[in-house]
């Protein structure tokens, strides 16, 4: 019982630290920043991650804790950072929402998504409901940081944070079948889109707002 | 056997009278302008002399154009062959109502519009076209004429109606006063006469009638003035039965009730003549653009007279 | 023996198979004559089969089930004396336009666009008439208006036609999603589609006045009620002639039957305040029809739009047995809708003749505006005097049968007095005034029309050197002028063929005319009112004849031919003539300044200039510009705004994607 | 297929992804064409085999029942005919060297392996497989899109891959939520994700957690359906990529989610504590049948006028859905159904008549039926099918849901029918142009395969008129399944 709710505790305090660096992430606006924010996102949730294989003895979670700090926290960081040197576009502030607004409505969506959850019947036990609810608000934050964010490489940051609540709402789940290979197919799916990136060097189409520019292509005339 | 009797003598007695009415009235109008005035059977004189002339037939004149004459005259005697005059009880009323009369005297005007655009003169268009806008104006209010009249003789069938007004007590009803002068300002327009148009006038553009008849001579011409006084004896005698069927003789009244009532319709018709010329001596032709308001009036008279029916009706 | 349905669903059969069989030959040669007189054939027949139906005993109707369609459902055909009625109305036109057909088909430019829809027009119309259940009736229903969408697209390389088809499919489109609300709510959640059921269930009131709206318009756009005609006068003379006389003459009158169909038949007992909108929609739009009419120069066009005055009337007469049927006159009721149903019959007859006529005209002179023809009746003897003929029957002349129904209809008003809601005791004989206005206009269009087309001076060298049309479409136009006056002397026989229906819809028919002496006819009571065409004839040849012999007994025969006289100006040129837009002047001037705007603009040179002068007459079309427009325009408008969305960042795409999130998941937090 | 125990599911699976390997390894236009027709073929033939043969028990990953197999037989074979026409049209792209011989080969293999996850995810009995399945087909249709390099098409294909993605996460999500509410109730593991034993304990689900799951599902699930405003990337989707694709897109793809979609439906469906998923896809349809109707009027490129056209007919299909109701439902299948048949057809002849014309402008393109009397004429009749016209299919379904709703809710009827009459107008608009008028551009005759577009119509057609009965009953099963 103690040991209970010990993990508890634990795992509530990684989740809860999993949304507080969300919010970091809304508010940075320097790509550099915002990518080593990113990792350390990466990195609690491989911790948490683990925490939840231990607790659960799932040894197959430790592959996604794995992956996670490896690919997530690594490999893609240091990737993006390169990518970014080459558009020469780390200087560049790239918020298209002012930063306290965005504040401001990640909070009132933290607060939704507590809302939600706590409706749900205390039978489904407690650390998978409060669970459920940060990941619910690391999705959402995810997303709010794609919506506001102008620029490709920092939507991409975004929507793996995004990614980031979904892994731990799933592993979260007790004894949920098919955990790894959704984590390995999603860090397969971002690859793709980092190497998109960095393939048609998709700054400006990305989030060209040049609509003039896309006519010609698009057959479509105004 | 008396209704083929009275059928008979009516169509001939509407043929010999018809011009007559027409001279009357020039005469008196040329007296009231203290004029001599030619002699009241000159309509009878210059029928005659048209129907001995020979006819000069415009070049590109179509065969619609020379059947015309007869058609309308035609049409029109037979309506006026139905309407009662001195006696009702005619054979063949139940042929046509007042309703079927009015369309053929329509069809009498379609074909007389339809020559005067034959031969493809300017003035054959103008008199047509203005004769076609003056029906469509006069139309609706004589509608509203025959459904007030209905409204109180519950028939459109004008012997019935001639009966039913002269024998049962109808009263002073305003709302026939009002069909009377509806009645008789569409009868001015539908004759063509002051202050619609001038029956007297030629090479006035204002004229409308005489300019749609005008390529016409000889004897088409004669059969079309015919038409003409035909037309203006059976409004006027359309007017006698309905709205004073006084004495006007009924079914299977002997000979001396038709003796009487004749008599009695040639009074009404002097009367009628004379009033008419006086109207006419008394009022000035107006322009051809104020005719909407002149009929809109009829038909405002039409549909009050109607709408009163219904309030009197009702208690 | 087979039974009346089967024998017409034949027929059907048969029309459709003529349409594949003009796809796989249409570009052959003897393909015009082979399939207009197959066409004829199967016309003819389904025609005798309808008229021996309708005169043999209608009171059992005979049905027929076919296992498509809706597959719970099947597709259920049912023929009654209604149906077989205007089976007779769309028959005879198909076979008078087939026989038209056979000489004017060979002037076709593209008989391959033609051929293959001819007959399947024909066979929708056919089936709409004879389907029992929503479904199938409106199936065929929208194949009719594709096949003649098909048919009005045939030129459709000719300016305007390409548009005149679009307003044409939108607008049927727009009556069918009517009809098929309406059939909605007939039928109900459950779905009973089949008119049975329908007719069996009782529907309240609400339901009621719902039916007859959506009616209106579903059925009143495709019979070309204003303000829903728009697409009418495109459509029509946008399609070969005999085509256009079949949309005019007979497609319009199957929407008519629609109407009839759901409004008398199946909603049950009707509520007077029905009866108000129908005529006040009929009465607008017989004087707006021919008011448009008037104003045109388009000879076709002019029929279209008379077209529309002629549908005013028809829904005048319905609206008046709605009247009457609402408060239990069933013997006045019987009298408007026999009206109605001959007016219906008359028209298809001389509209047909009319468009018949104006295809003639077309072939021999290529010309559709009557400014440029003129004098026809030298060079087109025949023509022109079927023509004339179709014109007085359209004019409501005794003795043609146009007079006939319109007096039918002026008898109904005339008992109007004896119903008891006030607000339609004052209203009828308002819209009798409108009604005669109407009548007086139609006459004055048809003097302009004939006036101007046929008589006067050719105003074109093409008017000059025309020559008179083939014997087919001859024989055709005789067929249906015949018809014309037959119907106009002997209209007793037609309103006793059709009681059957009006005891079969109403509950009450009209008094038997055949025993009338001089087979003459009184609607009520021959004291109170009685015609006889037959006679009115007679006496007219009589008398015409008798002022003849004597003229030419008693007076002299010469004749001498000479210049026009014209008060001696002679107009040198035949472009002095009055035309068509001259002739309406004092009409426009007195009428079309209220419903048109219609202003002149007379540019007179100054003297010394040798310019001519002009006359520019300036229209409006104040239901286009204030109805259609503006609806165009929003609809414009508010493409434009939305396509901006198609041209969005990806990251405003995000967005949109996460407003519809947030969105949804703050209705479920208040909601649940 | 004489192996003694021929297991069609297996085959349905095996034939599309073996035969994808096969083409990725196989170098040549004619041969690879052939095959991929013929594998198409067979797996067309081995489902419809699911009818004759005795179904198989729904294991943890398998599931035959009614409703999928209506969507199976579909699937494959609008596939196998998409395979002829896309053989005839890829020998034209390969002329004109906008396909290289290398991507014509990626081609191939990508065409089967969406087959492969279309079919994977009608027969998975697992959501969390399903989710995967959906998820392959995505992908590969994405590299599709974006096969012919350029500009436009990489452009698209990146938008569809970024906005793909996040439905792919949210679906993912709403999963993981079932699951959630499943466990209490059936326990750890596998049958907490069986769609079976789901539907089984669904009524005592916890409520709450199902609604979110749901929402997420809806927009996850809804982005690939196409339902505005999750639609941006269907337009281009369908422009820039190759036309077969364009076809199988809007004939398929689309299917396969709405598919996923009705599952969820009757899950939340039979759990009387959950909010009712009808209102929610009701409103998403009616939203997506106007706004796409709008849309309609200002487009130019001629795909993408039939790709919105295909959004609007979405709409419609999950407003009838939504609606719910047997006769509702019914059309609602019969819609999906018809629609599919018709927009593939009108695909094809589009795409032959872009190729012939060399242009996709709308405005470029006139008089059809005097230059190219087969296509012109086809594509009229498939466009009088699209809108709603009789004697076709779709004329049936409308009919039915506009006169069914009317009964029940009459404004929403008003809606409904004020956005199907709005499209019609458009789209009649675009026809009158395309098809009719003076010619313009090429009126080079056309080395086109009629045969799928032909048949196509020619079932729309059928079906319009007569339905067989066992069809129908059938249908009517699934639409009391669907509730």
């Amino acid at each position: 019982m103690q040991m209970h709710s010990l993990s508890f505790d634990i795992s509530h305090t990684l989740a809860g630290s999993l949304v507080l660096i969300s919010f970091m992430m809304l508010y940075q606006d320097r790509l550099y920043s915002l990518l080593n924010v990113f990792a350390l996102h990466a990195l609690v949730l491989a911790l948490s991650v683990a925490w939840q294989a231990f607790v659960q003895d799932a040894p197959h979670l430790y592959i996604t804790a794995v992956i996670a700090l490896v690919f997530k926290a690594i490999v893609i960081p240091v990737a993006l950072h390169r990518i970014v040197k080459q558009l020469g576009i780390h200087r560049d502030i790239e918020t298209a929402v002012g930063i306290g607004p965005t504040m401001l409505a990640g909070m009132a969506l933290v607060a939704l998504s507590m809302v939600l959850m706590l409706r749900v019947t205390a039978e489904a036990d407690p650390l998978a409901r409060e669970d459920l609810a940060f990941a619910l608000s690391v999705v959402l934050l995810g997303l709010l940081v794609m919506v506001t964010r102008r620029n490709a490489v920092s939507q991409v940051v975004g929507f793996m944070s995004l990614e980031n609540g979904l892994v731990l709402a799933a592993t979260g789940a007790k004894g949920m079948p098919l955990v790894v290979e959704i984590s390995v197919a999603f860090s397969i799916l971002i690859a793709f889109i980092v190497i998109g990136i960095f393939l048609f060097r998709i700054r400006e189409r990305f989030d060209s707002v040049d609509v003039s520019a896309l006519d010609d292509f698009r057959g479509e005339q105004r | 056997m008396s209704d083929i009797f009275v059928q008979g003598t009516q169509m001939l007695l509407v043929l010999l009278l018809a011009p007559l009415l027409t001279g009357f009235v020039r005469k008196v109008k040329a007296r009231l302008v203290r004029r001599q005035g030619a002699s009241v059977l000159q309509p009878y004189r210059d029928l005659l002399r048209l129907l001995r002339k020979e006819v000069v037939l415009a070049d590109n004149a179509s065969w619609l154009f020379r059947v015309t004459p007869y058609i309308t005259f035609a049409a029109i005697w037979v309506a006026a062959a139905l309407v009662p005059t001195f006696a009702t009880g005619l054979l063949f009323n139940w042929t046509a109502d007042l309703i079927a009369i009015v369309a053929l005297l329509g069809s009498a005007r379609f074909f007389l519009a339809l020559a005067g655009m034959d031969v493809g003169t300017s003035f054959g268009g103008i008199g047509s076209s203005r004769e076609v806008m003056i029906a469509a104006l006069a139309e609706p209010a004589m509608l509203l004429i025959v459904f007030c009249m209905a409204l109180v003789a519950g028939s459109t069938q004008l012997s019935t109606v001639a009966n039913f007004l002269g024998s049962s007590y109808v009263g002073l009803r305003v709302s026939l006063g009002m069909a009377l002068v509806a009645l008789f300002m569409v009868a001015l327009a539908e004759n063509g006469r002051i202050p619609v148009d001038n029956p007297a006038t030629h090479l006035e553009l204002t004229m409308v009638h005489e300019a749609m008849v005008l390529e016409y001579s000889g004897r088409h011409l004669a059969m079309i003035e015919f038409g003409a006084f035909l037309k203006l004896l059976l409004y006027i005698s359309l007017i006698a039965c309905v709205f004073l069927p006084w004495k006007i003789a009924l079914v299977g009244t002997g000979p001396l009730a038709y003796a009487v009532g004749a008599g009695v319709y040639v009074v009404k018709l002097t009367a009628a003549g004379f009033f008419l010329a006086l109207f006419e001596t008394a009022t000035a032709k107006m322009r051809v653009f104020r005719y909407p308001q002149f009929l809109g009036a009829a038909l405002m008279l039409g549909l009050l007279g109607t709408l009163l029916l219904f309030v009197s009706r009702s208690f | 023996m087979m039974s009346a349905v089967v024998l017409q669903m034949t027929c059907v059969a048969g029309l459709l198979g003529l349409a594949v069989l003009a796809i796989a030959m249409s570009r052959t040669e003897i393909a015009t004559s082979l399939i207009y007189s197959a066409t004829l054939a199967v016309s003819a027949i389904a025609l005798i089969g309808a008229t021996r139906w309708l005169l043999g005993n209608p009171a059992n109707a005979t049905t027929l089930t076919l296992p498509i369609g809706l597959p719970w459902l099947g597709a259920h055909f049912r023929l009654d004396a209604l149906s077989s009625f205007f089976l007779i109305v769309v028959n005879l036109g198909g076979a008078a336009a087939s026989l038209f057909g056979l000489g004017y088909g060979h002037h076709e430019s593209a008989p391959h666009r033609v051929l293959p829809f001819f007959p399947a027009f024909l066979a929708g119309m056919n089936l709409v008439v004879l389907a029992d259940d929503a479904f199938s009736f409106l199936l065929c229903w929208e194949f009719m208006s594709l096949t003649s969408w098909a048919l009005v697209m045939a030129h459709h390389r000719e300016p305007g036609n390409a548009r005149a088809g679009f307003v044409y499919l939108v607008m049927a489109s727009f009556g069918t999603l009517a009809l098929l609300l309406a059939f909605g709510l007939l039928a109900g959640p459950a779905g009973d589609y089949g008119f049975a059921a329908i007719r069996a269930a009782s529907h309240t009131p609400y339901v009621a006045a719902l039916v007859l709206i959506l009616m209106l318009l579903g059925a009143g756009s495709k019979a070309g009620l204003v303000p829903l005609h728009v697409w009418l006068p495109l459509a029509h003379p946008a399609a070969p002639s005999h085509v256009s006389a079949l949309m005019s003459g007979v497609m319009t009158k199957v929407a008519i039957y629609g109407f009839i169909r759901v409004v008398f038949d199946l909603l049950g007992p009707p509520i007077w305040p029905a009866s108000v909108i129908v005529l006040f929609l009929g009465s607008i739009t017989a004087v707006m029809g021919i008011l448009y009419a008037m104003m045109e120069t388009d000879l076709k066009r002019l029929l279209a739009y008379s077209t529309i005055e002629n549908i005013g009337v028809i829904f005048v007469a319905l609206g008046l047995a709605l009247a009457f049927q609402a408060n239990g006159q069933q013997l006045l009721a019987a009298l408007a809708f026999t009206a109605a149903l001959f007016h219906v019959f008359n028209h298809s007859l001389f509209k047909s003749l009319l468009f018949f006529g104006a295809g003639a005209v077309l072939t021999a002179t290529g010309a559709r505006d009557m400014d440029k023809l003129g004098g026809l009746i030298h060079r087109m003897p025949f023509t022109s005097f079927v023509v004339l003929v179709g014109c007085v029957a359209i004019s409501a002349l005794p003795p043609f049968n146009g007079f006939v129904s319109e007096w039918l209809i002026f008898q109904a008003m005339l008992q109007s007095p004896d119903l008891p809601q006030w607000a339609l005791k004052i209203m009828v004989p308002a819209v009798g005034a409108m009604l005669a206005l109407a009548a007086a206009l139609v006459a004055a269009c048809f003097v302009k029309a004939y006036g101007v087309t046929f008589l006067g001076r050719p105003r074109s060298l093409a008017a000059e050197t025309a020559i008179e049309v083939d014997r087919f479409s001859l024989s055709a136009m005789f067929i249906l002028a015949t018809l014309c006056l037959l119907a106009g002397i002997l209209p007793g026989l037609v309103i006793d063929a059709l009681s059957p229906i009006t005891i079969d819809i109403l509950g009450g028919r009209m008094p038997i005319q055949a025993n009338e002496a001089w087979l003459s006819i009184a609607p009520i009571a021959e004291g109170r009112s009685s015609y006889n065409g037959l006679l009115v004839m007679v006496f007219i040849t009589v008398s015409a004849s008798l002022a003849v012999y004597f003229i030419h007994r008693f007076a002299s025969h010469a004749l001498r031919r000479g210049p026009a006289w014209g008060c001696g100006f002679s107009d040198s040129v035949p472009a002095a003539q009055y035309s068509s837009a001259s002739f309406a002047q004092p009409i426009r001037r007195v009428f079309g300044t209220l419903a048109f705007y219609a202003r002149d603009h007379v540019d007179m040179p100054p003297p010394g200039d040798i310019r001519p002068a002009r006359l520019r007459i300036e229209l409006h079309d104040p239901i286009w510009e204030r109805l259609y427009e503006p609806i165009a325009g929003a609809i414009g408008r508010s493409s434009e705004r939305l396509n901006r969305l198609q041209f969005l960042t990806i990251r405003r795409y995000l967005s949109l994607v996460f407003a519809t999130l947030v969105t949804l998941l703050l209705v479920l937090a208040i909601w649940s | 297929m004489s192996m003694p125990a021929f297991n069609p599911v297996t085959a349905v699976l095996l034939i599309p992804i073996c035969s994808a390997a096969l083409l990725a390894a196989l170098p040549g236009y004619r041969m690879t064409a052939r095959l991929n027709v013929v594998a198409s073929l067979a797996t067309f033939l081995s489902a419809l085999s699911l009818f004759v043969i005795e179904r198989p028990q729904p294991g943890p990953y398998v599931l035959i029942d009614d409703l999928n197999i209506v969507f199976i037989v579909l699937n494959t074979f609008v596939g196998f005919t998409t395979s002829i026409f896309s053989a005839s049209y890829i020998a034209h792209e390969l002329d004109t060297g906008r396909l290289t011989p290398v991507y014509l080969r990626f081609y191939h293999a990508m065409f089967q392996t969406m087959m492969f996850g279309m079919n994977l995810a009608f027969v998975s009995n697992n959501i969390g497989l399903m989710w995967v399945a959906v998820e392959i087909a995505t992908l590969t249709t994405v590299l599709m899109v974006g096969i012919y390099r350029t500009h436009a098409a990489l452009e698209a294909a990146w938008k569809y891959f970024i906005l793909g993605s996040v439905g792919i996460a949210f679906a993912l999500f709403g999963t993981i939520l079932v699951y959630m509410a499943a466990r209490p109730v059936i326990g750890e593991g596998q049958d907490a994700m069986v769609w079976t034993i789901l539907i089984e304990h669904a009524g005592t689900f916890d409520a709450p957690l199902l609604n979110v799951a749901f929402i997420f599902l809806l927009l996850g699930y809804g982005t690939k359906v196409g339902l505005a405003p999750l639609h941006a990337w269907l337009p281009d989707a369908h422009a820039e990529g190759p036309t077969p694709i364009s076809a199988v897109l809007s004939g398929l793809l689309l299917n396969v989610a709405l598919y996923a979609l009705l599952r969820f439906k009757i899950l939340l469906a039979a759990n009387p504590a959950a909010i009712s998923p009808g209102p929610l896809m009701v409103t998403m349809g009616l939203v997506s049948l106007v706004f796409a109707a709008f849309m309609l009027y200002r487009r130019r490129d001629i795909k993408r006028l039939f790709a919105y056209s295909s959004i609007e007919h979405m709409g419609i299909i999950v407003f009838a859905f939504g609606m719910g109701g047997p006769l509702a439902n019914f059309a609602g299948l019969l819609h999906m159904v018809m629609h599919s048949l018709t927009k593939s057809a009108i695909f094809y002849a589009v795409g032959h008549v872009s190729q012939i014309k060399g242009t996709q402008r709308i405005s470029r393109i006139r008089g059809l039926t005097v230059t190219h009397p087969a296509l012109g004429w086809g594509l009229v009749v498939g466009v009088a099918a699209i809108a709603g016209l009789p004697p076709l299919g779709i004329f049936m379904s409308e009919f039915l849901v506009v006169s069914s709703t009317f009964a029940r809710q009459p404004l929403l009827a008003i809606v409904l029918v004020f956005g199907i009459l709005l499209a019609f107008g458009a789209l009649t608009l675009r026809l009158t142009s395309i098809a009719f008028g003076r010619p313009r551009g090429s009126t080079a005759a056309a080395e086109a395969s009629y045969v799928p577009m032909f048949a196509h119509l020619a079932l729309v057609l059928g079906a319009g008129i007569y339905l067989p009965a066992p069809l129908v009953v059938w249908f009517q099963h699934v639409a009391r399944l669907l509730g």
